[in-house]
C-alpha cells in the first residue's frame, strides 16, 4: 500500500514541477512585469509544495523547515518587486 | 521511499489528497498560463496556495501522525504564514497592475493627441 | 605568560579581530581610544610575529621540532580540523606584515584616519586576513582569509570615494570576485579528488592518485594557480593594480605593498607542497616564469610611463611581482633564499616609498582630491548613531614641521629609488645580485630563461632610475616645489624606520641570509611539513 | 523625529509564542520552558514598538464558525475556478471585473481578516480599500451578478468579522 | 684594517660634514681637507709594502655563498690611483674653500665630495669585482648630486640626470658583465680572475662578457658613443669638474680596463673594441674641443679626447702601451685638474666662462695666466712638460702596434691628427682668455684671485714641470710600481726620458705642434667665431637626450594604455582566457572525463527543474541589459532552482541558507535598481554595430567554453567514488565529540569553526564598508527625483501624505502593514528557533540571523523608513561588533580550560544544554542581523535624499496632535 | 543524474561568464550572482550526489558514514554562499557609487566613445 502512496506523492511532485514550468513560461512570456512577478510568486509556492513533497517522501523534518521559510518569506521578494513596480522604490522614506 | 510501512487509513486519504493537490496546483499553473489578462491570471495560482497547499499539509499531517516521529506544528505554521502573507502579495501586485495599466492607457492617449 | 606562548600562533589572527570588533562598538568621537587600541594591537602583532620567528629559528631551544609549529584550532586533530602552521617562511611573512602595518598605522594617525571612515577597523580586519593567509594550513581556510583581506582591502581602496577611486575600486573588486570563483572551483576539485583540504594531507595523498584522477586534480591546481596569479598581480591579470595602488591613500598603499606578496606566498606554499611531480613542476615553472617575465617587462614599461610618483611606485610593485614570479618559475631551489631576501626588501621599500609619496607630493597636491559628495540626510545619522561627516580628506597642515624637511624627504626618496632600482649599497642591490648571481652560477645558466631574466631585471632597474630621476627632480627640484611641506614626526618616523630596517637587513645580510637558507630548506622539505602537521595521523 | 514607542507585554502574545516555541522544539524540559517564556516575552516586548496597534478579539467563539464557512467556500471556489481555467464553463462567456463593496467594518485587524479570506478564496482578489474605509474594491473572476457578490461578502464574512473585532 | 680605514674615513667624514652648519665654509673645508690629507697619509705609508709587486690585503668574509666578501686590496696600481684620488681631493677641497660662495650651503657640498672620495677609493681598492661595481655605482650617484649641486639651475638638473642615466646604465651593463665573468671563473675575486686569463679568453661567453664590461667602462670614461654626458656635467661647480670629471671619476673606466687588462686583453676583439672606441673618441673629442665657446666645454671635450687616447693605448694589446696609458692617466690628471681650477678662477673673477667675451686677462691676472699657460702647454704636449712624455710614448706605441696591415698607417695618423687638434684647442684656450687686448665689458672687473685659490693649481703645474723635466726622479718609481703590479713578470723594459734622440714620435710631436698652431691661427684669422663645431653642431646631446626621454615616457604611456588598460572587460576577459588555458593545458592529457562510478538514474523531475533553471539563467543573461527587472526575477528563479537542488540531494542547511539569502538578495538588487539609469534597447546606438556583434560572438564562445569546462569537470568528479576521510571523521564524531546531530552545523561551528569565524568577519567588514560608502554616496542628479511612477500614481489620487506618528499607514499599505506586523514576533520566534536548534537540525546562526533581518526589512517596506526609525533605534554596526566579540569570546573561553582557540566548552542547566558553540552561533546570528540590516537600510536611506512633498514634522505635530507622544530629546 | 547536474552547473557558469564580460555594471552584478550559483553547485557536487540521506544523525552512536551525504562540501558551500552574498552586496553599492559619481552605469565609468 505504501507503494500507492509513493506513486501519489510522485504524481503530486510531477504536477508541482509542471506548474513550476508553467510559471516559468509565464516569466518568459510576460508580457508585463507584473505578470512575471506573479509567476515568480507562483513559482515559489510550487517550490514550497515540492519541498513538502520531498519531506513527505524522505520522511525528514528538514524539508518542512525550508517550506516554513518559503511560507514566511516567499512573499518578501514578490512584494519587493511589486513595490518597485508600483512606487519605483522598495523602501520608501 | 518512506521509512516505515504506512497504515491504510493514511495511504488512501493521503494518496487522494496528494493527487488532488497535484491537480489543483497544475490547474492553477495552467490557468496562469492560459487566462487572457493579468487580473484574471491573478486567480488560478491561489488554488495552489490555498486548497492545494492545504491538501498537501493535511496529507503530511496524516503521515507524521502515522509515523509519530515529527510534530505537526510545521504544517500549522506553514498554513498560517501562507494565509497571512498571500493577501499582501496580491494587494500590491494587483495595485501595481492597475496602476501600470492606467499609466499605459494615459500615455497612449497622450500619444494619440499629439502624434 | 605560558598561556600566551602556547596560543601564540593564533594571536596574529585573534588580536586584530577582537580589536577591530571592539572598534565597531566605539562611537566616532572616541578617536583616541581607537588609535590606542590599534597601536596596541599592532605592537602585540609585531611582538607575536617576532617571537614566532624566534621559535622557528630555534633560538628558543626545544620550542618546536624542525622549526615548524602547529596549532590545532578547536583542538581537532589534523587533517580534520583547521591547523595553523608556523614555519620560517610564514613567520617571516608575519613579521614583514606586522612591521609594515605598524609603520603605516603610525603614519596614518598623523593625517589619514578620518573619523568618518572605518579606517582602523578595516586595517585590523586586513591584518586578520593577511596573517590568517600566512598561517593557515588548510586550502579552504586560505580562501576564507583571502576573502577577509580582500574585503578589507576593498574598503581601504574605496576610502574617500572620489570617482577615480570608485572606478578603480570597481575594477579591483570585479577582478577579485572573478578570481575568487576560480579559487573556489580549484579548491572544490582538489577536495573532490583527494577528499581532504589540509595542505599537508593533500601532499601526502598525491602520490597515490590514479593518473586520470591526477589530471583532474591538476586542473584544480591550475585554476587555483590562476587565482593566485591574480592576487599576486601577475600580468596580464593585473591591469587593475597600478591604478588601484596609486589611487589609494598612502598608508593604505603602504600596507598593500604586502598584498601581492600574499599571492606569491600562496604560490610558494601550495606550489612546493603540490609540485613534487616533475611534469607538473615543469608546467608550473614555465607558466610562472613567462608570466613573471611579462609582468617584469610590463611593469618596467609602466614605470617609464609614470607621470607621478605614486603611480611609479605602484608599477614598481608590478616589477617586483614579476621578478619574484619569474625567479620562482626557474624552479631552482638555490634561488629560494635570495628570492625571499628580495621579497622582504621589496615589501619594506615599497611601503616606505608609498608613505614618502604621500608626504612628498603634499606640497604639490598631486594626489587625487576627493570630490564633493552630498552629505547624507539627517535621519541617516540618527539611525546609525553617527556624526555628520566633516569635510573629508583635506590635508590640513597641522603639527610642527620637522627641521630639514626637504633634506629628509630627498634622502629617503633617494634611498627608496636605490632600493627599488636595486642599486648599491642598499639591500635592493644585494637582493637582485643574489638572485642573478645564484642563477648564473647554476647549471641553468646556459639556458635562455636565466639570461632573459637577468637582462630583464637589469633593464627594469635602469628603467626605474630613468623614470624616478625624472619624477624626483620634478618633485624636489622644480620651481613649483618651493613650498616646503610640513611634516609631523609621526609621519616621518615610520618611513625612516622602514628604511632603517632595510639598512639593517643589509648590515646583517649574512644572518638574514642564513635564516632564509633555513626557510628555503624547510620549504623544500615537504616531508618535514607533512610530518609536523599530521604527525602519526592516519 | 523620535517617538517614544510604547513598549508593552501582551500576555496573549507571550503565551502564544511560548506555546509555539515549546511545540517547535518538542520539549517540556524545565530549562526549555524558562527559555520559552524568556524568548516569548522579549519578542513581545521588542516587537511591540513596531506594533503600536494591538489586536483585540471580543468574540473568539465566532472564529470557529467563520473558519468553517471559509473552508467550504475555498473548496467550492477552487472547483469553480478550476472549471473556468479548464474551459469547462460552456454556454456563457466568463466575464471578470472590478467590484466596489460598501463596508461597515472598520477595525484594521478585521479588515485584515477579510483580506485574508478574500485572497484565500480563488476567484476573488482584494484590490483596494478606500481611504476612508467606506468601501473595498475586489477583482472577481466570474462577475456574473454584482449584487450576489456584495451580499455574499457582507453576509458571510463581514458580519462575523464585525462580531469578532468590534 | 688600514685599508678599510682609508675607505671608511671619507664616508664617516661625509656624514659628519653633513651635520655641520649649512654655511660653515671654513670649518667644513678644513674638515674635509683634513680627511683627504689623512687618507693621503694613510695611503702613502703603505708604499713600502706595495713596491716590487707587493699587495696589501684586507679580507672579511661576508656572504661567502654568494661570493660576496669585503675584500680590499692595494697593489702598486691601486696605490698610485689612491694617491691621485686623495691628493687631488685635498687640493680640490682647498680650492673649493675659495671657490664656493659664502651663500652656498657648503656643508652638503663637502659631504658629497667626501662621499665621492670614499666611493672612488672603494673602486680603486676593491679586490672583489662586485664590490667594485658597488662603489662604481656610488660614484655615479655622488657625481649626480654634485653636478646638480646648484639644482635651481635648469642645466644643472638636466645635465645631472643625463650623466646619471648614462653612468648608471653603464653600471648595470658592467654588473651584467661582471656577473658573467664571475660565473665563468667561479669567483668575483680579482686575483682569481686575473689568474684565469686563458680560461676566460677561451670561454664561450668571452665575447658577450667583454662587450658588456667594455661598454660599462666606456660609459664611465665618457668614450664614444657614450661621451655626450660629460660636457653637460660641466654645469657642476668647477671643483667638481676638476675632481670628478677630469682627474678621477672619469678615470674609473680606464682604471677598470687597465685593472682587468691581463685577463681580458690580448684578443682581436679587445683591440677592435677598445682601440676603436678610443681612437674615435680621441679624434672626435679633440675636434669638438676646438670649437667650444665655454671654457669648461673646451676642457670637457679635451678630457674626452685624452681619455680616448688612454683607451687607445689600453686597446693596443701592448705592455708598453699599458705603461704609457698609466703614465698618461697621471699626467692628464695633473694638468687637467690644474686647468679646470684656472678656468674656475677665471669664471670666479670675471663672472663668465664665455671664450668670445674673455680676452687679455694676462694683464689683470698675470699669475693665473702663467699657471694656465703652462698647464695648457702640458696638455698640448710641449716638451719639458709631463704631457709631452706620455704623448711621445703614445706616438711610439701607435707606430709599433699592428703588423703590416692598413693599421700600420692609420693609427699614427689618427694619433697625429688628434694631437693637432689638441694643440689647437690648447692654444685657443690660452690665447683667447689671456692674450690680446683687454676687453672692457665683463660682469666683474678681473683681478688676481686670493693666493689660496691659485695655490692648488700652481702646485699641480709645478708637478707638471717637475715631471716633465725629471720624469724618472718624480713619477718614475711610482709608475714602475704600478705597471709591475699589473704586468708582473712580463714587465717590459722602458726608459722615461725627455730626450730619446730624433725619432719618428718626436717628428710627430713637431708636426702636431706646428699643425695645431697653424690650424688655430688660420681659423682665428678667418674670423670664425669658433663657437660651435662644424658638421656636428646639430648633434646637441642634451636636446637629443631630452627629446628621447620625453619620447620614451610618452611611448611607454601609449603602451601602458594597452598593457594596463583601465577598461574592465579586457581584464575579466584575460582572467577567463587564462583560466580556460590553464584548464586546457592540464586536461589535454585526456582519459579523465568518466570515472568508474555507475551513473544514478535520471529523475525526470530533476531534469525538468533544471530545464526551468537553465532557461531562467539564459533568460537572465539575455535580459540583464534592457529588462533588469525581468532579469532579477529570473535570477530569483534560478536561485530557487539551486535551493531545490540542494534540498533534492540531501542538503537541507544549504537549501535553507540559499533560500533566505535569495530573498535578501532580491530586495538588495531592487534597492539598487532605483539608482540606475533607465536604459532602453532602442536608445542604444552601439548595439547593432559589427564590432558589438563580433564582441558578443567572442564572449559567447568563451562563455560556452567555460560552461563546457565546468560541466566536464563536475562530471568527472561526480563519476568518481568519494573518498573523504575528512567527512568520515566528521560523521563519526559529530555527535560523540561535537555534541550535535546536524553534522554540517557541527562542522561550521566546531570542526571548522574557524572558517565561519572568517566568514562573519567578511560579512561584518562588507557591511561597514557599505555603510561608510553610503554615508558619502551621491546619487546621479536624474536619480534624485522621485521615481516617475510615484509621481504618476500620486497625481492620479490625492497627494498621499503619511504621518509617521500614525499607527498605520493611511494609504494602500494599511492592511499589508497590519498583516506584516502580525508576522514580526512569529518571524522572530522562527529565527531564534533556527538559531537554538541549529546544532541538531537544519538551521543555525546564519539562517536565523537572515530570517530576523528579513522580518525587520519587511517592516521597513510596509512602514517606511521614517516610521520604523522613529520607533526603534537599531544601531546595526554595534551589533556587528558585538557579534564578532561574542564569537571571539566563545573561542577564547577555551583558553581558560587550557585548550586551543575555539575548542568547545559545555555546561548543562536543567535540560538546557549550553555550550560555547551556541555562543559562537549566537555571535554569527547577531553579526548577520546587524550586517544585513545595516546594508539594506543604509541603501534605503538614500531615498531620503529625494525632495519630497512632506509636511515638516514640527508643523504637523502642531496641527495634528492626536496622541500624547512626547518627543524624546536627542 | 550526474549528466543533468553537470549540465546545470555548466549552463549557470556559461551565463555567469557571459554576463561577467558585459559592459553594464548591473549585468556584471548578475553575472557574479550566476557564477556564484555555479560555483556553489559545483562545490556541492564534489560531495557526490546523495538522495534522502541528509547529514543529520538519527539514532545514537556509533554512526556509519555511509548512511549520510558528505557533509564537508555542504559546509564549504554554506561559507561560500555567505561570502558571495556579502561581496555582491558590496559590488552593488560600489556600482551605485560609480553611477552616482560618473553618471553612467558602464563598468568603466564612462560611455564607450567618450
Ligand atoms: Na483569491
Ligand atoms: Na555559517
Amino acid at each position: 500500500m505504501t507503494a500507492v502512496f509513493d506513486y501519489a506523492a510522485w504524481f503530486a511532485s510531477l504536477c508541482f514541477v509542471l506548474a513550476m514550468l508553467c510559471a516559468l513560461a509565464r516569466i518568459f512570456i510576460g508580457p508585463a512585469a507584473q505578470d512575471r512577478i506573479l509567476a515568480l510568486d507562483s513559482f515559489y509556492i510550487s517550490g514550497m509544495l515540492t519541498l513538502l513533497m520531498l519531506g513527505i517522501r524522505s520522511d525528514s523534518t528538514a524539508y518542512f523547515d525550508m517550506a516554513l521559510v518559503i511560507a514566511l518569506f516567499g512573499f518578501v521578494s514578490t512584494i519587493a518587486l511589486a513595490k518597485f513596480l508600483l512606487r519605483g522604490e522598495v523602501i520608501e522614506p | 521511499m518512506t521509512g516505515g510501512e504506512l497504515p491504510l487509513w493514511v495511504t488512501v486519504p493521503g494518496s487522494l489528497l496528494l493527487v488532488a493537490a497535484g491537480l489543483l496546483v497544475l490547474v492553477g499553473g495552467i490557468g496562469l498560463l492560459r487566462l487572457p489578462d493579468f487580473f484574471a491570471r491573478m486567480h488560478p495560482p491561489t488554488m495552489g496556495a490555498s486548497l492545494g497547499a492545504g491538501c498537501v499539509l493535511i496529507a503530511s499531517m496524516l503521515v507524521s501522525a502515522a509515523l509519530l516521529d515529527r510534530p505537526v506544528v510545521h504544517e500549522l505554521l506553514i498554513t498560517l504564514f501562507v494565509i497571512v502573507t498571500t493577501p499582501v502579495t496580491a494587494m500590491l501586485l494587483v495595485r501595481a497592475g492597475r496602476h501600470r495599466q492606467r499609466a499605459e492607457s494615459s500615455r497612449r492617449s497622450a500619444q494619440e493627441r499629439s502624434p | 605568560m605560558s598561556l600566551l606562548l602556547t596560543h601564540l600562533p593564533v594571536l596574529p589572527i585573534v588580536v586584530p579581530l577582537v580589536t577591530g570588533a571592539t572598534m565597531l562598538l566605539l562611537r566616532e568621537r572616541h578617536r583616541r581610544a581607537r588609535v590606542t587600541l590599534a597601536l596596541a594591537s599592532a605592537v602585540v602583532q609585531l611582538g607575536a610575529a617576532v617571537t614566532l620567528l624566534a621559535f622557528t629559528t630555534g633560538l628558543v631551544p626545544g620550542a618546536w621540532a624542525e622549526g615548524i609549529g602547529v596549532y590545532r584550532i578547536g583542538g581537532w586533530p589534523a587533517p580534520f580540523g583547521i591547523v595553523l602552521v608556523v614555519d620560517p617562511l610564514s613567520a617571516l611573512m608575519l613579521v614583514l606584515f606586522a612591521t609594515v602595518a605598524l609603520a603605516a598605522l603610525v603614519y596614518a594617525v598623523a593625517h589619514w584616519d578620518n573619523p568618518g571612515q572605518p579606517f582602523h577597523s578595516l586595517l585590523q580586519f586586513l591584518a586578520v586576513g593577511v596573517n590568517g593567509a600566512f598561517l593557515t594550513g588548510d586550502v579552504f581556510n586560505l580562501f576564507v582569509f583571502f576573502e577577509i583581506l580582500l574585503t578589507a582591502s576593498y574598503g581601504l581602496v574605496l576610502r574617500g570615494l572620489g570617482s577615480q577611486r570608485v572606478k578603480t575600486g570597481l575594477n579591483y573588486i570585479a577582478v577579485n570576485l572573478g578570481s575568487s570563483a576560480l579559487f573556489l572551483m580549484g579548491v572544490a576539485l582538489i577536495y573532490g579528488i583527494t577528499g581532504t583540504l589540509n595542505m599537508a594531507d593533500i601532499t601526502r595523498t598525491l602520490p597515490a592518485l590514479a593518473p586520470a584522477d591526477r589530471t583532474v586534480f591538476d586542473a584544480g591546481a591550475a585554476l587555483l594557480g590562476v587565482a593566485f596569479l591574480v592576487k599576486a598581480g601577475s600580468w596580464p591579470l593585473n591591469f587593475w593594480l597600478p591604478r588601484t595602488y596609486s589611487g589609494a591613500v598612502p598608508p593604505v598603499a603602504a600596507v598593500f605593498a604586502i598584498m601581492t606578496k600574499v599571492g606569491i606566498y600562496a604560490v610558494l606554499r601550495v606550489g612546493t607542497l603540490l609540485g613534487e611531480d616533475q611534469l607538473a613542476a615543469a608546467i608550473l615553472g614555465g607558466i610562472l616564469f613567462y608570466t613573471g617575465l611579462a609582468t617584469l617587462i610590463a611593469g618596467s614599461i609602466g614605470m617609464l610611463s609614470a607621470r607621478y610618483l605614486a603611480r611609479f611606485v605602484a608599477y614598481s610593485v608590478v616589477v617586483s611581482t614579476g621578478l619574484l614570479l619569474a625567479t620562482l618559475g626557474l624552479g631552482l631551489e638555490e634561488l629560494t633564499a635570495p628570492v625571499l631576501f628580495y621579497l622582504a626588501t621589496s615589501v619594506l621599500t615599497t611601503a616606505a616609498f608609498f608613505m614618502l609619496t604621500g608626504m612628498a607630493e603634499r606640497a604639490r597636491l598631486t594626489h587625487p582630491q576627493p570630490e564633493s559628495t552630498a552629505p547624507a540626510p539627517k535621519p541617516f545619522h540618527v539611525a546609525f548613531g553617527v556624526a555628520a561627516p566633516d569635510p573629508y580628506g583635506l590635508d590640513e597642515e597641522v603639527g610642527t614641521a620637522i627641521p630639514l624637511t626637504m633634506a629628509f624627504l630627498g634622502l629617503v626618496f633617494v634611498f627608496c629609488v636605490l632600493l627599488v632600482a636595486g642599486l648599491p649599497p642598499l639591500p635592493g642591490f644585494i637582493a637582485k645580485f643574489a638572485v642573478l648571481s645564484t642563477a648564473l652560477g647554476t647549471n641553468a645558466a646556459n639556458q635562455a630563461p636565466v639570461w632573459l631574466l637577468t637582462i630583464a631585471v637589469l633593464v627594469s632597474g635602469f628603467a626605474a632610475i630613468f623614470a624616478s630621476s625624472r619624477l624626483g627632480m620634478r618633485l624636489f627640484w622644480a620651481q613649483a616645489a618651493r613650498r616646503v611641506p610640513r611634516l609631523r614626526v609621526l609621519e616621518a618616523a615610520p618611513v625612516a624606520l622602514l628604511v632603517l630596517v632595510t639598512f639593517a637587513m643589509a648590515a646583517f645580510a649574512p644572518a638574514v641570509m642564513q635564516f632564509l637558507q633555513a626557510a628555503s630548506a624547510s620549504l623544500h622539505d615537504p616531508d618535514a611539513y607533512v610530518q609536523a602537521v599530521l604527525g602519526g595521523a592516519p | 523625529m523620535k517617538i517614544r514607542a510604547a513598549r508593552r507585554l501582551s500576555p496573549g502574545l507571550v503565551a502564544w509564542l511560548a506555546f509555539l516555541w515549546l511545540l517547535l522544539n518538542q520539549t517540556v524540559a524545565p530549562g526549555q520552558i524558562v527559555l520559552a517564556f524568556v524568548v516569548a516575552a522579549s519578542l513581545s516586548w521588542l516587537s511591540s514598538a513596531l506594533r503600536p496597534l494591538p489586536a483585540r478579539v471580543r468574540n473568539p467563539q465566532v472564529i470557529v464558525a467563520l473558519l468553517a464557512t471559509v473552508f467550504v467556500d475555498v473548496v467550492r471556489s477552487n472547483v469553480a475556478v478550476g472549471r473556468i481555467v479548464l474551459g469547462l464553463v460552456r454556454g456563457r462567456e466568463v466575464k471578470s471585473g472590478f467590484l466596489d463593496i460598501p463596508l461597515e467594518l472598520r477595525d484594521p485587524h478585521g479588515l485584515a481578516g477579510l483580506a485574508m479570506i478574500v485572497t484565500a478564496t480563488p476567484g476573488t482578489v482584494w484590490v483596494d480599500l478606500a481611504r476612508d474605509g467606506s468601501r473595498v474594491t475586489l477583482h472577481i473572476l466570474d462577475l456574473e451578478d454584482e449584487a450576489y457578490w456584495i451580499d455574499w461578502i457582507k453576509n458571510r464574512y463581514e458580519r462575523p468579522l464585525r462580531r469578532i473585532f468590534e | 684594517m688600514l685599508l678599510a680605514l682609508i675607505v671608511l674615513l671619507p664616508f664617516a667624514g661625509s656624514v659628519l660634514a653633513a651635520l655641520l652648519p649649512k654655511h660653515a665654509r671654513n670649518v667644513a673645508a678644513a674638515f674635509a681637507g683634513t680627511v683627504a690629507l689623512a687618507c693621503a697619509v694613510l695611503v702613502a705609508i703603505q708604499y713600502p709594502q706595495v713596491t716590487g709587486g707587493g699587495v696589501v690585503r684586507s679580507y672579511l668574509p661576508w656572504l661567502p655563498d654568494l661570493g660576496l666578501n669585503l675584500y680590499l686590496r692595494m697593489d702598486g696600481f691601486a696605490w698610485l690611483f689612491a694617491m691621485l684620488v686623495t691628493l687631488i681631493g685635498a687640493l680640490v677641497v682647498f680650492y673649493a674653500r675659495y671657490y664656493m660662495s659664502v651663500k652656498d650651503p657648503v656643508a652638503r657640498f663637502f659631504s658629497f665630495l667626501l662621499a665621492f672620495m670614499g666611493a672612488m677609493l672603494g673602486i680603486v681598492l676593491s679586490g672583489n669585482l662586485i664590490q667594485l661595481v658597488v662603489f662604481w655605482e656610488l660614484t655615479s650617484l655622488t657625481s649626480f648630486v654634485l653636478i646638480a649641486y646648484w639644482y635651481h639651475l635648469d642645466e644643472a638638473r638636466r645635465g645631472a640626470r643625463m650623466a646619471l642615466v648614462v653612468t648608471i646604465g653603464g653600471g648595470f651593463v658592467l654588473l651584467l658583465g661582471v656577473l658573467m665573468l664571475g660565473a665563468m671563473v667561479g669567483s668575483y675575486d680579482i686575483e682569481v680572475v686575473l689568474a684565469s686569463a686563458d680560461a676566460i679568453r677561451g670561454h664561450p661567453w668571452y665575447a658577450p662578457m667583454l662587450v658588456l664590461i667594455i661598454v660599462g667602462a666606456l660609459t664611465k670614461s665618457a668614450q664614444f658613443p657614450f661621451h655626450f654626458w660629460l660636457p653637460r656635467a660641466m654645469a657642476a661647480p668647477t671643483p667638481v669638474s676638476a675632481y670628478l670629471h677630469s682627474a678621477t671619476m672619469v678615470k674609473a673606466g680606464v682604471f677598470l680596463l687597465a685593472r682587468l687588462w691581463p685577463a681580458l686583453a690580448g684578443t682581436e676583439l679587445w683591440f677592435w673594441l677598445v682601440c676603436g672606441a678610443g681612437s674615435l673618441t680621441l679624434l672626435g673629442g679633440a675636434f669638438n674641443a676646438t670649437y667650444q665657446r665655454d671654457i669648461k666645454g673646451v676642457l670637457a671635450y679635451s678630457t674626452i679626447s685624452h681619455l680616448g687616447l688612454i683607451t687607445m693605448l689600453l686597446g693596443m694589446n701592448s705592455r708598453l702601451a699599458l705603461v704609457a696609458a698609466i703614465f698618461h692617466m697621471l699626467n692628464h690628471a695633473t694638468f687637467k685638474a690644474s686647468l679646470f681650477m684656472a678656468a674656475g678662477i677665471v669664471q670666479h673673477e670675471t663672472g663668465t666662462r664665455d671664450l668670445s667675451r674673455l680676452c687679455g686677462l694676462r694683464r689683470a691676472m698675470p699669475l693665473t695666466a702663467t699657471v694656465a699657460t703652462v698647464a695648457a702647454a702640458a696638455m698640448a704636449g710641449v716638451p719639458l712638460l709631463n704631457g709631452f712624455l706620455s704623448k711621445e710614448m703614445f706616438f711610439a706605441e701607435a707606430i709599433a702596434t699592428g703588423d703590416f696591415t692598413g693599421l700600420d698607417f692609420s693609427l699614427p695618423a689618427i694619433a697625429t691628427l688628434g694631437s693637432v687638434f689638441s694643440v689647437a684647442y690648447s692654444v685657443r684656450f690660452v690665447h683667447q682668455v689671456f692674450f690680446g687686448a683687454p676687453c672692457g665689458t665683463l660682469p666683474r672687473p678681473p683681478h688676481e684671485p686670493l693666493a689660496g685659490m691659485l695655490l692648488p693649481s700652481a702646485l699641480l703645474v709645478l708637478a707638471c714641470v717637475l715631471v716633465g723635466i725629471l720624469p724618472s726622479l718624480t713619477f718614475g718609481p711610482f709608475l714602475e710600481t704600478a705597471a709591475l703590479s699589473i704586468l708582473g713578470e712580463g714587465m717590459p723594459a722602458y726608459r722615461l726620458a725627455v730626450w730619446h734622440g730624433v725619432t719618428i714620435p718626436l717628428l710627430m710631436s713637431f708636426i702636431a705642434l706646428t699643425g695645431g698652431l697653424l690650424f688655430y691661427f688660420w681659423q682665428y684669422r678667418s674670423g670664425r667665431a669658433m663657437a660651435r663645431p662644424p658638421l656636428l653642431w646639430r648633434l646637441e646631446s642634451q636636446r637629443l637626450f631630452d627629446v628621447a626621454s620625453v619620447r620614451v615616457t610618452r611611448g611607454a604611456g601609449r603602451l601602458v594604455e594597452y598593457l594596463f588598460t583601465s577598461r574592465l572587460q579586457p581584464q575579466l576577459l584575460m582572467i577567463v582566457c587564462l583560466a580556460l588555458l590553464a584548464g586546457f593545458f592540464t586536461l589535454q592529457r585526456g582519459g579523465w572525463l568518466r570515472g568508474f562510478m555507475p551513473l544514478t538514474p535520471i529523475d525526470p523531475l530533476f531534469a525538468l527543474l533544471w530545464v526551468a533553471g537553465g532557461a531562467c539563467a539564459i533568460g537572465a543573461a539575455v535580459q540583464a541589459k534592457y529588462h533588469r527587472l525581468a532579469a532579477v526575477i529570473m535570477v530569483g528563479a534560478v536561485g530557487l532552482a539551486t535551493c531545490l537542488t540542494f534540498a533534492w540531494f540531501a542538503a537541507p542547511d544549504l537549501a535553507l541558507t540559499q533560500l533566505t539569502v535569495e530573498v535578501v538578495t532580491v530586495v538588495l538588487f531592487l534597492l539598487g535598481l532605483r539608482w540606475l539609469p533607465r536604459f532602453r534597447e532602442w536608445d542604444d546606438p552601439q548595439r547593432k554595430t559589427l564590432r558589438a556583434r563580433a564582441r558578443r560572438a567572442r564572449d559567447a564562445v568563451l562563455a560556452v567554453a567555460a560552461g563546457i569546462g565546468v560541466s566536464a569537470l563536475a562530471y568527472a568528479a561526480l563519476t568518481r567514488p568519494a573518498t573523504s576521510h575528512l567527512s568520515e571523521f566528521f560523521v563519526e564524531n559529530a555527535l560523540a565529540e561535537g555534541g550535535g546531530r546536524n553534522i554540517v552545523n557541527v562542522i561550521l561551528v566546531d570542526f571548522r569553526g574557524f572558517d565561519t569565524f572568517g566568514e562573519i568577519a567578511v560579512v561584518g567588514t562588507v557591511a561597514i564598508i557599505v555603510f561608510a560608502m553610503l554615508r558619502r554616496f551621491r546619487p546621479a542628479p536624474e536619480s534624485m527625483v522621485r521615481p516617475r511612477v510615484q509621481e504618476e500614481e500620486d497625481a492620479a489620487r490625492e497627494a498621499v501624505i503619511d504621518d509617521f506618528e500614525d499607527w498605520l499607514p493611511a494609504g494602500y499599505l494599511k492592511i499589508p502593514a497590519v498583516l506584516v506586523r502580525l508576522l514580526l514576533p512569529m518571524a522572530g520566534l522562527v529565527s531564534l528557533y533556527f538559531l537554538f536548534r541549529g546544532h541538531n537540525a537544519p538551521g543555525g546562526g546564519f539562517v536565523g540571523g537572515l530570517v530576523m533581518a528579513t522580518a525587520l526589512i519587511v517592516q521597513y517596506m510596509v512602514g517606511g523608513t521614517i516610521w520604523v526609525e522613529s520607533r526603534i533605534r537599531l544601531l546595526p554596526q554595534h551589533w556587528i561588533g558585538a557579534g564578532l566579540l561574542a564569537a571571539a569570546a566563545s573561542g577564547l573561553l577555551a583558553w581558560l580550560a587550557a585548550e586551543p582557540f575555539l575548542a568547545s566548552q559545555e555546561v548543562d542547566l536543567g535540560g538546557l544544554h549550553l555550550s560555547t558553540v551556541l555562543l559562537f552561533d549566537a555571535g554569527v546570528y547577531v553579526v548577520v542581523v546587524g550586517a544585513v540590516v545595516l546594508m539594506l537600510i543604509a541603501l534605503a536611506h538614500q531615498s531620503l535624499r529625494s525632495p519630497r512633498k512632506r509636511v515638516e514634522p514640527v508643523e504637523r505635530r502642531a496641527s495634528l496632535r492626536r496622541a500624547p507622544v512626547p518627543e524624546e530629546a536627542g | 543524474m550526474e549528466v543533468v547536474y553537470a549540465l546545470a552547473t555548466g549552463v549557470l557558469a556559461a551565463c555567469g561568464v557571459w554576463l561577467l564580460l558585459r559592459p553594464r555594471t548591473f549585468q556584471v552584478l548578475l553575472g557574479l550572482s550566476l557564477l556564484s550559483y555555479a560555483t556553489n553547485i559545483f562545490i556541492f557536487g564534489m560531495g557526490r550526489l546523495t538522495l534522502n540521506r541528509p547529514p543529520i544523525i538519527r539514532g545514537g552512536t556509533p554512526v556509519d558514514p555511509a548512511f549520510y551525504a558528505d557533509p564537508t562540501p555542504q559546509a564549504l558551500v554554506l561559507t561560500a554562499i555567505v561570502i558571495a552574498f556579502a561581496t555582491s552586496a558590496l559590488f552593488l553599492v560600489v556600482l551605485l557609487a560609480l553611477r552616482g559619481l560618473t553618471g553612467t552605469d558602464h563598468v568603466d565609468g564612462r560611455e564607450p566613445g567618450e
